[in-house]
């Protein structure tokens, strides 16, 4: 029912990368990524140092390795996007292991699951480390617009309760006899997932009222000092201070 | 169709930055006509929603898989602004959170999946609500057309982009076919999910759907005698 | 005869670690009408959620009719256990009232008329049969207890589960409820803080606190026991005597002839 | 000097066109305690939700301590006027049962130990110090009502409305809660089913019945008034008697010296 307690992303441990404030971690996030995805045509060893820094990031932030790769499945569709690219590019063909491929679909297709793949993979860390309600926080110090941050906590808290009312929905069905295995009971949830979505509004609505008169103005009440030292700030920069060296020096180095 | 990090090149990527930015701009002036204590709620409600519906991936053909964009939904449940917005929100948090969706593709992925769907979505509805009768109930065959052309208009766009900065030097006759044949599919589902909302909305809420709002009624007042 | 309920040993813990009870034991015979009582917190609410399978996995055993409540027998033992939620919105969630009425007979086999009238005759006996095309969140909080009671009623289940079912109800439904319940010739537990109801309706009462039974008797002399009601954040409500009040209405309660 | 409250003409309908208020007038003097009583769906929620103006649109007025309560004065407003939902999981809705208190008096610009202090205090006068640190939707109902009055008390509000405040509470925790009301030098509005718990907390009630109010005198008198009662579907609990409860204790009710 209510917002932001433990997501089942957030891996709850005492970290370095943990307490660093979520505006320097999404900061670092953004301009780490968009130093990868500058990185020249041509060059492969950068992306051994930007793999090397987001397995220290992750170790640092003791999330493991399992977890990362099992969350890795999001990427599924344009991995396979990418395995189609060597086999539809144009261009001059090579064989690679008996098969037909195009040179430039080939190289295209590494680059992109490389880049989109670092990515993903700064995102899955982002989100083991910080809590959805310290995401917003660090959303509205990085000024982002009042509006914005007021439907991003409404949302994060609407998909609790909509899991929530869908949880008390099926407890009432199952406890009235419901056998979920008919197949003519099919209709039975598509009736009621039209009411699922007033009754979530009217929960979410009547707390939102409740909110409001408790002094509620839009903004949530800062409770833990989310401000950031100049020392937090240094340290969240290392990692894209990393990539923008690599990259700078694969471009000098071109 | 969410963009991942590096398949637009990075002079486009940052075009589609700015669109994205003066869009996200225009709407966020726009919506503060549209939000009031009691919609802001809603707009989250209905980005939750949204989110829903963008994990709802499925199948199209040969490996390829589609889902639903939520932008016409959007746009008729709180009004075009607010909708693009909802989206918005919708897309930052994929992308910074759940990986889905390049950080630095966003402002593409907003232009093509917030901003196209909301403006083509509710511009067919106005249009269609104009030649429909004048009834609440008419917003729902109008929500069910417009969800079904935003879904491969905002592919169009996206062909558009690869046109100009793709990254993986396919021909573009292929990709405009195969996105624009999946996502006419897609479509499809899109515009039942939608119809089946709104519908539903506009008989118990009408008051929730932006597109039906404004019908007020005449109080009764009671005198009493007080016992006591 | 096999016991209408029994359930032995009972222990459980919420996901989050926290446990709620700890070795519940407790018997009803058919017929029976029994009030549970306890303070809040005490994990009624985590027992009636056991009688039907809602909850499960800890240690110990419920059996209903004889039948143990496990998965291989959940489905015939929610035919015959109805619970009334201590929140109304876990009850209720169809599109109108009388859909959601319906719901469970039809669950049951019950189609047409026969499923009409069942419908009918629970809105009925609530008070609530001009709302039956009304959705029910939109209806006012004792008017969704009210409906949630007819949803169980309709399915005439051989033992009905009330957790605190007069909570927010208005004294003329409360006195309704209390006679549709004493005409009921089923096993009854109700859960409920209101102890003058308690006696009115339920010759017996166990007390729950911390997670097991620390108290069985008949109601009559639990109410009359100071060192036990105190004991467990249990007191009288102003104004009221259980000796004044057996003395003016035994009928009640079949124990105090 | 202004009255705490006047609610003048007011009438209301819910948007899917269901009215619910009538016409509904009402003054309460500064530091009264008034019961709102009446039956289920007479308009009681819908008339405390006028009251910091979450329901609005309708016809008729609204003045809190002469403020009108209009769109330009609902911040102020909402300072002065502690509203306890009828349902705490309306009211309930941060991580930590800490966190939830300190919601409303963090709004109002408190921080650090001021606040802490405000925290705790409001949850002990609850009950619930020990539950600070749990989340508020693992509590059980009644422990969620508790905490829900205390979201409110930690705002110190010069009006206190409170929709149904003992429903789901054991006995003891309802003493508790009309101990502290009593204690409390504040304006007190209370929706209640709780006949008994009207007399001994406020000298003062009103029946609301289909939207408007039907009757507004002294608590005791209006008890005693059968015909009022039966007509408004009151009646007096089981085992109750306002004549012999107001002669042992009249101490709680000043209108009775
Ligand atoms: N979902 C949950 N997760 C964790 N703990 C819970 C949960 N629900 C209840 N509890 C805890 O379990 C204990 C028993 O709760 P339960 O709801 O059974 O009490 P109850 O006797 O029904 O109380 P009440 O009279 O207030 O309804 C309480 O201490 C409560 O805090
Ligand atoms: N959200 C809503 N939409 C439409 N009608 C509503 C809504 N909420 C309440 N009503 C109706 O308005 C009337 C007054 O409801 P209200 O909740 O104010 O009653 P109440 O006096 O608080 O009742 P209770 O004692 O059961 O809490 C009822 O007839 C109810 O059905
Ligand atoms: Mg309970
Ligand atoms: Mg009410």
């Amino acid at each position: 029912m209510s917002a932001g307690h433990h997501h089942h992303l957030y891996l709850d441990r005492a970290s370095l990368i943990h307490r660093l404030p979520p505006q320097c971690k999404i900061a670092a996030v953004v301009l780490f990524v968009t130093a990868v995805v500058t990185t020249p045509r041509g060059s492969w060893w950068p992306y051994a140092v930007y793999v090397l820094a987001l397995g220290a990031v992750a170790a640092a932030g003791r999330v493991p390795a399992p977890t990362i790769l099992r969350r890795m499945i999001i990427e599924t569709p344009f991995v396979l996007f990418a395995v189609i690219l060597p086999f539809a590019s144009p261009g001059p063909k090579t064989d690679v292991l008996g098969l037909t491929l195009s040179a430039t679909g080939l190289e295209s297709a590494g680059i992109l699951l490389a880049k989109g793949t670092l990515g993903v993979v700064a995102s899955i860390l982002l989100a083991a480390t910080t809590q959805p309600r310290d995401l917003l926080l660090g959303l509205q110090r990085l000024h982002m617009p009042q509006l914005l941050v007021q439907i991003m906590t409404f949302m994060f808290r609407y998909i609790e309760v909509v899991l929530g009312e869908m949880n008390r929905m099926r407890v009432a069905r199952e406890s009235r006899g419901f056998d979920a295995r008919h197949v003519g009971h099919l209709k039975v949830v598509a009736q009621s997932a039209g009411a699922l979505f007033i009754r979530c509004y009217e929960r979410g609505e009547r707390v939102h009222l409740a909110m409001l008169s408790r002094g509620y103005t839009g903004r949530l009440p800062v409770f833990a000092d989310a401000r950031s030292s100049t020392g937090q700030w240094a340290m969240a920069a290392l990692l894209p201070l990393v990539a923008v060296a690599t990259t700078v020096a694969a471009w000098a180095t071109l | 169709m969410h963009v991942p990090d590096g398949f637009i090149d990075a002079p486009l990527s940052v075009v589609g930055g700015v669109i994205a930015t003066v869009g996200v701009g225009v709407c966020l002036r726009g919506a503060r006509r549209e939000l009031d204590e009691k919609t802001a709620p809603l707009a989250g409600l209905v980005a939750a929603f949204v989110f829903a519906l963008q994990m709802l991936n499925f199948p199209v053909a040969l490996g390829t898989s589609g889902h639903l964009l939520g932008g016409t939904l959007a746009a008729v449940l709180v009004g075009p602004y607010t909708g693009a917005l909802c989206v918005t929100v919708v897309l930052t948090v994929q992308a910074l959170f759940f990986a889905d969706g390049g950080t630095t593709a966003l402002g593409i992925n907003i232009t093509t999946m917030a901003i196209v769907t909301t403006v083509v979505g509710y511009g067919i509805v106005v249009l269609l609500r104009a030649l429909l009768p004048a009834r609440p109930a008419s917003v729902v065959p109008a929500a069910f057309v417009g969800a079904l052309i935003s879904v491969p208009a905002s592919a169009l766009a996206f062909v558009g982009f690869y046109a100009l900065g793709g990254t993986t030097g396919l021909s573009l006759g292929g990709v405009l076919v195969a996105m624009v044949g999946v996502h006419v599919l897609v479509g499809i589902g899109e515009a039942v999910i939608t119809a089946l909302t709104v519908g539903s909305v506009v008989t118990v809420r009408p008051d929730l759907v932006y597109a039906t709002r404004s019908y007020e009624q005449p109080l009764e007042i009671r005198h009493t005698e007080q016992a006591a | 005869m096999t016991a209408s309920l029994v359930v032995h040993g009972l222990a459980f813990a919420y996901p989050d670690g926290h446990q709620a009870l700890y070795g519940v034991d407790l018997t009803v015979a058919r017929g029976e009408r029994v009030a549970v009582l306890g303070p809040n917190g005490a994990g009624k609410t985590t027992l009636v959620l056991h009688l039907n399978g809602i909850l499960g996995g800890g240690r110990g055993t419920v059996a209903v009719a004889g039948l143990p409540v496990t998965k291989e027998h959940v489905r015939e033992i929610r035919r015959r256990v109805g619970i009334v939620f201590q929140d109304p919105d876990d009850q209720l969630f169809m599109p109108t009232v009388r859909e959601d009425v319906a719901f469970g007979p039809a669950n049951l086999g019950l189609r047409g008329p026969e499923l009409a009238d069942r419908v009918h005759e629970a809105l009925v006996q609530v008070g609530m049969a001009e709302y039956a095309d009304r959705p029910p969140h939109h209806l006012s909080y004792g008017q969704r207890r009210r409906v949630a009671v007819a949803t169980v009623l309709a399915m005439r289940p051989e033992i009905l589960v009330l957790d605190e079912p007069s909570s927010n109800l208005d004294p003329a439904s409360r006195r309704e409820l209390a006679d549709i319940l004493l005409g009921l010739p089923i096993t009854i537990l109700m859960v409920t803080h209101d102890l003058p109801y308690a006696l009115q309706l339920c010759p017996r009462s166990v007390i729950l606190d911390d997670g097991v039974i620390v108290a069985d008797g008949s109601t009559y002399d639990l109410l009359c026991d100071d060192a036990t009601m105190t004991a467990h954040r249990l007191e009288l409500p102003f104004g009221f005597d259980p000796r004044s009040a057996m003395s003016v209405a035994p009928a009640a309660s079949p124990s105090f002839p």
